[in-house]
This record gives C-alpha cells, sequence and structure tokens, in this order.
C-alpha cells in the first residue's frame, strides 16, 4: 500500500493530467453538446501540455533565461536549469490548440445558422426530416 | 453509446497510467528529458545563437522549423475562419487575412 | 485619439463611459508594451507569440470597449489582411533566403553575405526578425479570428 | 526447340486492336468501315500463316512486351499449340466478319460501329491467348476477352440483354477473379514462375497431392468460359446477341479460349506425367463426362435453335477437356482436334441459324418444319455440320473422335468409352431431326411460308465455305495433325 | 551545397505561392491560374529532379537550420520519400487543374481562398513526407488537417457538420499521437526519429514504449480511417467541395500510411514490431481483413457515387495497413507500390466523378443513366479507373494487388488473401452496377439520338493522364518495383 502510495506522490503529476485526458476524452466522444465537444477538445489538448511541462521541470532549477555575458565567460551547469525544450514544443502546440478552436469555433457558428441549435441530437432530427 | 464512450475513456486512462509507471519521478534532475539534447541546449546555446533566452533560442532557431509550420498553422486558421464564415450577402468585397 | 474621444463624447456605441475612457487611455501603452515583447525576447520572456496576442488585444479591446466599426477605423480589415501575409511572409522568406544565398534552410548564418556581422550575431538576428515576422502574423490573425466570430462573419457593430 | 525473338506475333494481335481505331472513327460510312473490317481480318490471317511454316518446322517466335513481375514478363510466344488455336480462330474470324456484314445489314441493328469495333478487340484478346507465353499473359488477355465482348453479349441494350449480360460478367468475372487468380498465385508462390513449358513447372515443386488437386480444381472452374458445369449458366444466357457473336464468340473465340486455357495448365503447367504420378486425370475427366451428358440431355429439351447449339457445344467442350483428361497420347492429340474440328462444324450450324432467322424470321425448331425446301443450301450446310459434330466420316468430326476413342482404349477407361458413344447416339438425337424436319416434315401454314428464300450472299458464302472446310478436314487433316503433335510431343 | 536544398523548394514553392495567391487573388481571380499551376509545374519538376538524383546516388539526410541533428530537426530524402514527393506534386498538379474549373463553378467570389488552403496543404503533404523528426510531423499533420478542416466546411448543406465531426476526430487522432510523442519523448529525452531508435534498445521500460507506439499507432489510424475508426471519412469526403476531394482523397490516407511506415519502420525495430510479439502483429492483418470486407459491404449500399467512392477509399486502407503488417518483404513491396497506384486510382476516378458532377450537378446513380453517350470520354477514362480498381491487368492496380495476394500466400495470413478477392469482387460488381446504369438507357430515350456534352477540356485532359498513367504504370510495374520500391523497403526487409 505504501509503495503504491509513494509512487503515485513520486509521480502525481502524471496522474492529474491522466485524469484530466479522460475528462477531456470522454467529453469528445461521449458528449452529444458540440460546444461540449470542443471543449473536451481544449481540455484534452490541456492535459498533454500539463504532461510536456512537467516533464522539464527539476527540482531547485532556475528558468532558461540566462546572463549572456557571464555565460561565455564560464559555462552554466545543466542541471541548474530547467528544460526549455517542453516549453517550446508547448508554445507550438498551444498555438496549434488555439486555432484548431478558432476553426472549430467558425464551423459551429456556420453549423448554428443552418439549424440554430448546437445539440447534435436536434440537429440529426432535423435533419431527418 | 454513453457506456461505450466511458468504457473507451477507462481504457485509454488505464493504459496510459500503466505507461506511466516506467517515467521518472516529478522533478527528476536526471530524467531522461532533461538529458543530452537539453542540456546541450542550456550550455551550448548562449555562445551559438547569442540569445539569453533559451526558449526563444531553441523556439527561433534550432527548432524554427517547427515555429515556421506553426506560423502557418495560425495563418491557416485565419484563412479558414474568414472563407467558412464570410458571409456572402457582404457589400463589402470579399477579404481574407 | 481625437476619433476616440469624439467616440467617447457620444453616448450610442459600447460600453459604459468608464470603461471607454479606461481603454482610450489604455490602448497605447498596451500595443508598446506588446511591441516590447516581441523585440526583448532575447532577454526576457517573451517573443513573437506572446507580443502579437498582447498587439492584438489591444486592438480587441477597442471593438470591446466601443464597437467593431471603431476598431477597424484603426487598422482597416485590408491592412490587416495585407499584415497576416507579411509577417508569415517575412518568417518563410528569411528561411527561404539563407537557402537561396548558399546555405541550408533556415541557416541564418549563411545571411552573412549579406551584412558581415558575423554567423553567429546573424543567428541572433535572423531569429529577431522571424520574431518580428510571427509577431505579426498572430497578431493580425488574432484580430481578424476575434472580428469574424465576434459579428459572424458580418463584420458590423460586433458584439 | 528454339525460339527465335520476333515482333510478328505483336503485330498479329495489334492489326485488330489497332483495327478498331479506324472502325471507329469511319463510323459515318458503312462501306469503309467494314472494308477497314475485312482489311483487319484478312491481314491477321496473313501474319498467322506466315508464322506458320516456322512452326511446322519445330521452331517458333517470342517477343517480350514488358517486364513486370519478378520472373513473369508480358511476353508472347508462337508454339504449336498456340499456333494450332490461332489458326482456327484467326480463318474463322475472316468468315464471320463476311458474315456478320450481311447479317447486321440484312436486320439493320443499331450502333453497328460499336459492334464492329469490340468485335476486333475481341479477336485480338483471341489471338493474344494463343500466343500467351506464360499464365499472366493468358490471363490478361482472358480477362480483356471478357470485358470487350460484353458490350456484344448485351448489343441489343434491352432488359433481356441487361440480364443474361449480367450473368455473363457474374460467371466470367467472378470465377476468373475468385477462382483463377489465386490458383495463378499458389503456383507462382510455389514455383517462383508462370512460364509454360512443356512438361510442366509444377513438377519439381514439392507440392503435395491436395494442393496440387485444389490448384487444378480452381483452374478447371476458374476458365469458367469453356462453359464446364456447374459454371455453365452464361452461355445459353449469351444466346441473345446477335447471330454473329454467338457462332463466333460462343461457337467459338470465347468457349475455346477457356477450353485452351484450361488445356494449357493442365499440359504446360501441370505436365502429363506429373497428373499421371498422382493420378489427377480422374478428377478431369470425371467432371469432363458429368458435363458432357447433362448438357447433351438438356439439349434435347430445348426448341430454342440457338439454345439448342449452346448446350451442344457445352456438351462439345467437355470432350476437349475429356480427351486431355484421359492424360493417353491418342486422347489428348482428340482432344486438341476437337478444338478445330468442332469450331468448323459449330459454326456452320450458328451460321445456319442465323441465316435461317435472317430469311424466315424463325427461332423455334418446332416452326422450321418444311424449311429445307424453301433454302436447301442453308439446311446442306446444316447437315454436314451436324454431321460433323456427331463425328461421321467423311466429315472432320470423325477425325477427333476417332482419336479420343482411341485414346479411352489405349488408356483402358472403358467408362469413358460409353460416355463418348452415348453422348455421340444423343448429339445425333437432338441434331437429326431438325435436319429431317427441314426437308421431309410438312410445313404447319405453308400459306405463311410463302416467299422465303435463301439469306443474302454475305450470309450465304461463308457457311457453304465452313461447310465445305469441314468436309475437307476430314480429308486433308494434316496441318492441324501436325501441329498437335509438336504441341504434345516436342 | 544548394543542390541539395533542392527539395526544400519543392515544399517551399507551393507555400509561399499560397500568400501570393491570397493577395494577388482577391483582386482578380486571373492571378490564380498561373500562379497554382506554375507552383505546382516547378514543384513537380524538382521532385522528378530529386528522385532522379536519389535513384542514381541513394537518399541523403538533410539538417534544416545547418544544426547536427539531434539539436536541429532532420529531414530524410531516400528512394520513399523521393517517391512520394513526385507522387504528390503530381497529383496535386492534375488536380487542380480540374479543381480550377469545379472550384469556379461551386466557390464563386471565394477562389483565391480555397487555392490558398489549397497550396498549403499540399506543402504541408509534402513536408510531412520529408520530415524525421517526431514533433515535426505533429505539427506537419496539424497543417494537413486544419486546411483540410477549412477546406471540406467550404461545401454546401451538410459539409460544416461533417467538418466539425473530422476536426473532432482528427484531433482526437493527432492528440494521441502526441501523447506518443510525449512517452517516447519521457522516456529517451529525444525527437529525432534515428536519435530515438539509437537509444530505445538499451532503455528499460517496456511499458511505456509499448503505450506510446499504441497510441501513435491508434492516431495515425484514425487519421487515415482504418475501418473501424472510419467514421468520419465518408460524409467528409463527399460533402467537400469538388475540388477539395479531389486533392484530399488521393492523398490524405496514402500520405498518413506512409506516415505509419515511416512512425514504425524509423522509430522501433522490425524486429520489436513484428518478432516479439507476432500475436499482436497477426491481430492487425485480421483487423485490416475483417476491415476490408465490411468496408466494401458498406459501400454495396451506397446509392451515391461519390459515397461509394470513400467507402472504398476506407478498403483500400485496410489493403495497405494489411500488407504493411504482413511482415514479409512482399506484402510490404505491395503495400508501398499499392501507396502510388491507388493514389493515381483514386485520382482518376475522383476527377471522373468532378466531370460528372460539372455537368449533371448530381452523382446519384439514377441520374446517371445513359452518361455513356452523354460524355464517352470521361466514362472511357472511367472505366479504366474501375478496372484498375477491379485489379483487372495490365492497369497499376492489379500488381499492387497481386503482390499484396502473394505476400499474404507466403505469410499464410490466409484470412487476409480471402479478404482482398472478395473485396475485388464486391468492386467488380460495384463498378460494373455503375457501367450497366450508364450503358443502358431508360425505356424511352432508346435509340435517341446522341446529344454529347463533353467536360470542359481543362477537366478532360488530367481525366485521361491519369488513366493513361494507370495502364502504363502498370506495364512499367516491373522497372518501377526494382529501382525505386525495392530500394525504399525499410530496413530490416
Amino acid at each position: 500500500m505504501d509503495m503504491v502510495l509513494a509512487v503515485i506522490v513520486a509521480k502525481y503529476n502524471y496522474w492529474v493530467y491522466v485524469v484530466l485526458m479522460m475528462i477531456g476524452f470522454y467529453a469528445m466522444i461521449g458528449k452529444r453538446n458540440l460546444v461540449k465537444k470542443l471543449i473536451g477538445m481544449n481540455i484534452f489538448q490541456t492535459a498533454i501540455i500539463l504532461m510536456f511541462v512537467s516533464a522539464g521541470v527539476k527540482h531547485g532549477a532556475k528558468i532558461p533565461i540566462l546572463d549572456k555575458y557571464e555565460v561565455l565567460k564560464h559555462g552554466v551547469d545543466a542541471t541548474g536549469v530547467v528544460n526549455p525544450l517542453p516549453h517550446v514544443l508547448m508554445l507550438t502546440a498551444i498555438v496549434v490548440a488555439v486555432s484548431i478552436t478558432g476553426v472549430a469555433l467558425a464551423i459551429l457558428l456556420r453549423i448554428y445558422r443552418e439549424y440554430g441549435t448546437l445539440e447534435e441530437d436536434e440537429i440529426l432530427e432535423k435533419l431527418g426530416k | 453509446m454513453k457506456a461505450l464512450a466511458l468504457l473507451a475513456t477507462l481504457v485509454t486512462g488505464a493504459i496510459l497510467l500503466y505507461g506511466t509507471m516506467d517515467f521518472p519521478d516529478w522533478g527528476d534532475p536526471r530524467s531522461p528529458a532533461s538529458g543530452a539534447l537539453s542540456s546541450h541546449y542550456i550550455e551550448k546555446a548562449v555562445e551559438e545563437t547569442h540569445v539569453p533566452n533559451i526558449v526563444t533560442a531553441v523556439l527561433g532557431d534550432y527548432r524554427g522549423y517547427d515555429t515556421m509550420f506553426e506560423t502557418v498553422v495560425i495563418y491557416c486558421a485565419g484563412l479558414v475562419v474568414v472563407s467558412v464564415l464570410r458571409r456572402k450577402k457582404d457589400e463589402r468585397p470579399e477579404q481574407g487575412s | 485619439m481625437k476619433l476616440l474621444q469624439e467616440r467617447t463624447r457620444k453616448q450610442k456605441v459600447g460600453e459604459s463611459r468608464i470603461i471607454r475612457t479606461a481603454v482610450r487611455l489604455l490602448v497605447p501603452f498596451v500595443q508598446l508594451f506588446g511591441l516590447y515583447v516581441i523585440v526583448h525576447g532575447h532577454y526576457s520572456p517573451g517573443g513573437g507569440f506572446q507580443g502579437g496576442v498582447i498587439l492584438g488585444a489591444s486592438f480587441i479591446m477597442l471593438s470591446l470597449a466601443f464597437d467593431q466599426q471603431t476598431s477597424m477605423r484603426f487598422m482597416s480589415e485590408r491592412a490587416n489582411a495585407l499584415l497576416g501575409n507579411l509577417g508569415a511572409l517575412i518568417f518563410i522568406g528569411v528561411a527561404a533566403l539563407c537557402a537561396v544565398f548558399g546555405g541550408l534552410f533556415l541557416d541564418y548564418g549563411a545571411l552573412d553575405v549579406l551584412i558581415p556581422l558575423g554567423p553567429v550575431e546573424w543567428r541572433s538576428f535572423g531569429i529577431f526578425l522571424v520574431e518580428v515576422g510571427v509577431g505579426l502574423a498572430v497578431m493580425s490573425i488574432m484580430v481578424s479570428l476575434f472580428w469574424d466570430l465576434g459579428s459572424a462573419g458580418r463584420m458590423d457593430e460586433g458584439l | 526447340m528454339d525460339y527465335q525473338t520476333s515482333i510478328w506475333p505483336l503485330a498479329a494481335i495489334l492489326i485488330s486492336l489497332l483495327g478498331a481505331i479506324p472502325i471507329m472513327l469511319s463510323g459515318r460510312s458503312p462501306n469503309l468501315r467494314e472494308s477497314w473490317t475485312l482489311l483487319a481480318a484478312l491481314g491477321k490471317v496473313a501474319i498467322v500463316v506466315a508464322l506458320l511454316p516456322a512452326v511446322l518446322a519445330g521452331g517458333g517466335y517470342e517477343f517480350v512486351i514488358a517486364e513486370v513481375l519478378p520472373g513473369v514478363p508480358l511476353a508472347l510466344r508462337v508454339d504449336a499449340m498456340g499456333m494450332f488455336f490461332a489458326l482456327v480462330a484467326s480463318i474463322l474470324w475472316f468468315f464471320t466478319s463476311l458474315y456478320s456484314i450481311g447479317y447486321m445489314r440484312a436486320l439493320k441493328e443499331h450502333a453497328q460501329t460499336r459492334y464492329f469495333a469490340s468485335f476486333a478487340v475481341a479477336i485480338s484478346a483471341t489471338i493474344g491467348v494463343a500466343f500467351a507465353a506464360n499464365l499472366l499473359t493468358l490471363y490478361l488477355f482472358y480477362e480483356m476477352l471478357s470485358l470487350s465482348t460484353y458490350p456484344l453479349v448485351t448489343h441489343e441494350q434491352n432488359a433481356e440483354a441487361r440480364t443474361s449480360g449480367r450473368k455473363y460478367l457474374t460467371y466470367i468475372l467472378g470465377t476468373s477473379i475468385g477462382l483463377a487468380l489465386p490458383a495463378m498465385l499458389i503456383v507462382y508462390a510455389l514455383t517462383g514462375t508462370l512460364d509454360f513449358k512443356s512438361g510442366g513447372i509444377l513438377a519439381g515443386s514439392g507440392a503435395s497431392p491436395q494442393v496440387l488437386g485444389l490448384v487444378l480444381v480452381l483452374f478447371l472452374f476458374g476458365f469458367a468460359k469453356s462453359g464446364i458445369m456447374p459454371f455453365h449458366g452464361w452461355l445459353p444466357a449469351a444466346m441473345v446477341a446477335p447471330t454473329p457473336v454467338s457462332s463466333f464468340l460462343h461457337g467459338v473465340a470465347v468457349v475455346k479460349v477457356g477450353v485452351f486455357s484450361i488445356l494449357r495448365v493442365i499440359f504446360h503447367i501441370f505436365g502429363a506425367d506429373l497428373l499421371l504420378d498422382v493420378n489427377l486425370g480422374v478428377v478431369i475427366t470425371s467432371i469432363a463426362s458429368i458435363t458432357i451428358l447433362v448438357a447433351s440431355l438438356v439439349a434435347l429439351t430445348q426448341d430454342n435453335l440457338k439454345r439448342r447449339l449452346a448446350y451442344s457445344t457445352i456438351g462439345q467442350l467437355s470432350y476437349m477437356i475429356l480427351g486431355a483428361g484421359m492424360l493417353s497420347a491418342a486422347g489428348m492429340t482428340g482432344g486438341l482436334l476437337h478444338i478445330a474440328m468442332h469450331a468448323f462444324g459449330k459454326i456452320t450450324l450458328f451460321f445456319c441459324a442465323g441465316a435461317i432467322f435472317v430469311a424466315a424470321g424463325k427461332k423455334y425448331i418446332s416452326q422450321m418444319d418444311g424449311l429445307g425446301r424453301q433454302m436447301p443450301i442453308t439446311y446442306l450446310a446444316f447437315m454436314f455440320g451436324s454431321l460433323s459434330i456427331i463425328g461421321m466420316p467423311p466429315l472432320g468430326g470423325f477425325i477427333s473422335k476417332w482419336n479420343l476413342v482411341i485414346g479411352a482404349v489405349s488408356s483402358d477407361q472403358l467408362l469413358l468409352l460409353v460416355v463418348l458413344l452415348v453422348s455421340s447416339l444423343l448429339n445425333a438425337a437432338y441434331f437429326l431431326p431438325i435436319v429431317y424436319r427441314g426437308f421431309f416434315a410438312r410445313a404447319a401454314d405453308p400459306v405463311f411460308d410463302e416467299g422465303i428464300r435463301e439469306a443474302p450472299l454475305f450470309c450465304l458464302i461463308p457457311l457453304s465455305m465452313t461447310a465445305c472446310a469441314s468436309l475437307a478436314l476430314f480429308f486433308y487433316p494434316d496441318i492441324f495433325l501436325r501441329l498437335a503433335q509438336l504441341a504434345l510431343f516436342p | 551545397m544548394s543542390a541539395s536544398n533542392l527539395h526544400m523548394y519543392v515544399m517551399i514553392a507551393p507555400l509561399l505561392t499560397a500568400f501570393f495567391v491570397n493577395l494577388l487573388g482577391r483582386r482578380s481571380r486571373a492571378w490564380l491560374a498561373p500562379l497554382t499551376l506554375g507552383s505546382l509545374a516547378f514543384s513537380s519538376l524538382a521532385s522528378l529532379v530529386v528522385l532522379g538524383r536519389v535513384v542514381r546516388s541513394g537518399g541523403y539526410r538533410y539538417t534544416v537550420g545547418n544544426w547536427t541533428p539531434p539539436f536541429g530537426i532532420e529531414l530524410v530524402v531516400d528512394h520513399l520519400s523521393a517517391l512520394m514527393l513526385v507522387l504528390i506534386s503530381l497529383v496535386a498538379l492534375a488536380a487542380t487543374l480540374s479543381a480550377l474549373k469545379s472550384a469556379e463553378q461551386e466557390l464563386p467570389g471565394r477562389e483565391h481562398l480555397f487555392f490558398t488552403l489549397y497550396l498549403i496543404l499540399i506543402a504541408g503533404l509534402m513536408g510531412l513526407v520529408l520530415t524525421a523528426d517526431a514533433f515535426n510531423l505533429y505539427v506537419l499533420l496539424e497543417i494537413t488537417s486544419i486546411t483540410t478542416y477549412g477546406l471540406i466546411a467550404m461545401g454546401k448543406g451538410r459539409a460544416p457538420l461533417a467538418s466539425f465531426n473530422y476536426i473532432i476526430m482528427g484531433s482526437i487522432g493527432a492528440c494521441f499521437y502526441l501523447l506518443g510523442v510525449g512517452y517516447l519523448y519521457l522516456m529517451t529525452g529525444t525527437l529525432n526519429m534515428a536519435d530515438i531508435a539509437r537509444i530505445l534498445p538499451d532503455i528499460s521500460g517496456g511499458a511505456a514504449v509499448a503505450t506510446a507506439l499504441a497510441f501513435m499507432l491508434v492516431g495515425l489510424w484514425v487519421k487515415m480511417a482504418l475501418f473501424p475508426l472510419h467514421g468520419w471519412l465518408p460524409s467528409a469526403y463527399s460533402l467537400a467541395p469538388t475540388g477539395a476531394a479531389l486533392l484530399v482523397a488521393p492523398l490524405m490516407t496514402k500520405v498518413t500510411i506512409y506516415l505509419m511506415v515511416r512512425v514504425m519502420f524509423s522509430i522501433f525495430s522490425v524486429d520489436y514490431l513484428f518478432l516479439q510479439n507476432p500475436l499482436v502483429q497477426s491481430g492487425i492483418v485480421w483487423a485490416a481483413a475483417i476491415g476490408i470486407v465490411c468496408a466494401s459491404a458498406l459501400a454495396l449500399a451506397q446509392r451515391n457515387l461519390k459515397r461509394m467512392l470513400t467507402y472504398i477509399i476506407v478498403a483500400e486502407v485496410g489493403y495497405m495497413v494489411g500488407g504493411v503488417w504482413l511482415a514479409n518483404s512482399t506484402g510490404m513491396t505491395g503495400a508501398l507500390l499499392h501507396i502510388v497506384n491507388d493514389a493515381l486510382m483514386t485520382l482518376c476516378l475522383f476527377l471522373a466523378a468532378a466531370a460528372i458532377y460539372y455537368r449533371l450537378g448530381s452523382l446519384d446513380f439514377d441520374r446517371l443513366q445513359g452518361i455513356y453517350r452523354k460524355m464517352p470520354v470521361t466514362m472511357a477514362a472511367f472505366t479504366v479507373g474501375a478496372f484498375s480498381m477491379i485489379g483487372v491487368p495490365p492497369t497499376a492496380g492489379f500488381f499492387s494487388k497481386w503482390y499484396l495476394i502473394l505476400g499474404g500466400i507466403e505469410s499464410g495470413h490466409w484470412e487476409y488473401v480471402a479478404a482482398l478477392l472478395f473485396s475485388s469482387l464486391v468492386n467488380a460488381v460495384l463498378f460494373f452496377r455503375i457501367i450497366e446504369i450508364g450503358y443502358f438507357f431508360k425505356s424511352g430515350e432508346h435509340h435517341g439520338h446522341e446529344l454529347r456534352e463533353e467536360a470542359p477540356l481543362l477537366m478532360q485532359v488530367p481525366l485521361l493522364i491519369s488513366a493513361v498513367a494507370l495502364i502504363v504504370i502498370g506495364l512499367g510495374s516491373g522497372p518501377l518495383v526494382d529501382s525505386v520500391i525495392r530500394m525504399a523497403l525499410p530496413g530490416g526487409f
């Protein structure tokens, strides 16, 4: 039991992101409201972002913005600076997420303009007749 | 339907958690993620690019190729929104961003 | 400024007078800050994306506090579109130039043949260039996203 | 034996394939169009005949079109067996084109351009099958034939044509894709080649008898154009086509292509010796015998002349397969010979049926009483054809059947002997009454049949020529005999 | 040095042109044709040169920004990616010719937006086949997706709804892929495919790596619409504007399959994928076989030409996935060859559909009666495409199918062989149903005088070219396989 707890405590960041991921994923495939699907997508992406960023953390390290001249004179200890790569990647991922959200919102507006609702079931029954 | 979705979600989550078992602990400085690659960035970036902000250096130079397409992505987003949403009966001439 | 003042005096458009006044005073500083974030991305947190978003936010504030037409007075849609294309073009153009000038793609060092700063300085400068490009693109897209979504594509008063 | 590389085999195929283009272009003026057709036909006969001497001398030609699969090029080869078939097909195509000109014009059919064009493509495919150097090439032209004959079968473009066209494709494409293709792939997987060589290619591969049997059955049913039961249903259905189509394609080209493919597989993929070793001949003979008997019995019950001919064809085709299945020298020779003999006989019969339809507009045997007195030549030809099919001297059919009987005896499979004799009796039973009623029976209502004359010359000449040909084949079968010998025992 | 940038120019040409199309095309649509066609023609020529160089002197790797990998992003130009470049640029060129007409008809006033997205999509696809970096692949995947969302949403009627479903499914796929990349990154600390492959063997932690592989594969399968995950594809492709479908249908799924191959064999080893857990391997082949059968059966139920074609696409995806997972070189050859052939077949059929739609304004079966008499040239090309789909020699489709079935026989996966034969037969039924409808007439106009109304020349030319290409490639498949595909087989085969 303690073992398990120890593992969980040591890796709780992953547990957090998995839970978030599950929430988002369920919303994407389970909900019948298109906006909720979209929100689920954002939650999912946020979860991934959290996972990456939490992978870059080092205990007691400082941000990856150094003093140019000081570094040029006598280098820098890598363990003292957090890992910059995940932040770069996630910057990209965030931008992608934003873009897709924008596109999805636009398309939702189009759908609303056509059917006057964003409930999947109502749209389907409108299509039915 | 909902039950199916729930099942899928639980399975996915379980697999992901199962995968995390091998991961390094949180904030572990010796985790592979902060291995050769990142330390090379931290140590060499400044002298190779003269940019103290390593994130900017990596974003703009080492992985500039990614960033370029990132720009294209957001450009596309604007374009798509215009092309999907813009009303045709608009008296102003069609304009996209 | 002039325009904002007389718009502020007119009660018709936008939110309450307080908000409008505040926005009116704030916008220039927001834009200034946005520019700062872009160009100072080398030495402090920031860069093209962040700065671009801030710049865009200034215009969005305008169209929130007043209305969309007001913000479009300040930056016509055409100009906005032009800036967007320009931003993306700057980035890809710089990248392609590197290849054209005998280097590899995105190899800013190769641009040394234009102005001899030394390859490393050029890398720093190249990063700066592309960040500016990114900033422009992001700003214009943010604004146009808000305009289009806010007015459902009609480009009228908006929200 | 040595094959010299030459473009002529390809030319023999292309001449009619390219001939289709001017035929289509000159659709406006029928005379020009038909002269193109005849030109192509003559050219083809000329080329094939020109290739003949070298083959008779034991040589041959080959030509590689393209290297498509490792070890399996698209290649043509003129060997004795291919030449045997090509000779029959090209000569008969010439007669058929003459005949169809008369027939189509007399009936004022629509879309004649499409008709002649697809006909040209079909004959190219037939020659392609004859000259194919390996199974892949054969399969290619086989499919080409199936698809190019679809417009011919459905020529009428009415509901009946639609249904029978559907049936045609279902049987032909279904079997060739569903059965022949996998069989071919298995052979390739076993041997790494698909080349036809005398003695077979499967001999060396240590495949178990079960696998061999499976492959054999797949091939037998896969090439369903041979009308082997239970995949024969398309042939009677395809009789909705205009008579020249039925006569040439379903009397000669298409069905014989099916048989030819099966013989190719038996002789040059398996090889007689291998089949003897694993004793698979009985599979072939039993399937063939059943087909023969059943088809002949069904033929008796048909009143529509063309349908009766169709069922007779189904039966006769299985003679050839039966002969091959005997795996005795005489039997295989007989089977191969029967391709030629039956072709000449059966095409005569179809021509006559067409001529009767053109002249008297009659389809059903029961209406044809006394017709022989109005159109004696046609009926004479009909008699020759039917006698040849039955296998009576002095007509070509006798020679092949004689060989078959010898084969059956020599490989002391007396059961097959019985089958042959019984079916010959059945043949007589369903052919001779037609002739008899034609000459001697009294017409139902003479008044109605007044003024029926012979069919137009374009119809009459070909059918009398083929009749004479099947007569001549009794006296001079040498060429075909020699080719058959060369094909089987190089 | 600059010569080795050629493949970059291949990709950048459409990308740069896109902005000018957007800026100038807005002023007058006279700019559209020269800009798009010019850039694509350039790309086609350049890509052919690249392929020629690769065939002559082998493939090479390229580091963007002159950073030694893994620090910079690496691109790979080997036989496979060069071949894909050629395929993409040529198909795009042909599709654009026809799309110019159909866009003019369907999207008046929005053409410049359409073609801007169009070109960016092409550039994104080219980038996808070039990249050798796991994360860069994700970014490019999103570019192609987002442009496709837009292109599809520009269609009429229910198109936005279909596009939204595609967004949800596509995002799930991309997110799964990204999760996989994240897991690999957490385990290896690098993103360069070759580098990951170098590190993977000597790290503990099978669980995380297996999870990563699973999620990457599932993500890509969603993107390529492998059978159970195909729900979004049919409506999205059939409701998209004709011009968009012309580009997306032939290329999207094929490129995704290429990505699957790339990810499988340049990150993981053949040994890890196939030998260490054969159960998974045969399981996936079974899934592919079932997918083929089900998709073909669903195609039978369609009453609209375009929808039918989309289901055939789903079935074809099953072909290729199964071929890759047969785990022998024959099947792999078949799969790679089929990527090329299937792209061309789909292009040919969709071009024909576009031409018909341009004239008839509908693709429902009952509208197609007598179409052979109405547009003979178009239908002749359509027939060639149909034969290729059925697998009639000497069209290209036959030979790739030959390799696939042979691979199935060699590896003893008879279920896959049966599925392939079954779907070939179903294809025969499907296409001959259409041919029959088009060949016969309503009883009224039986002998009616022919009323020819062919599609405009701009749509006929690419159609005929693609039809001829099918036969040429079929006859030339021997050299093609020997000189390119065999070289393109990933290491371990």
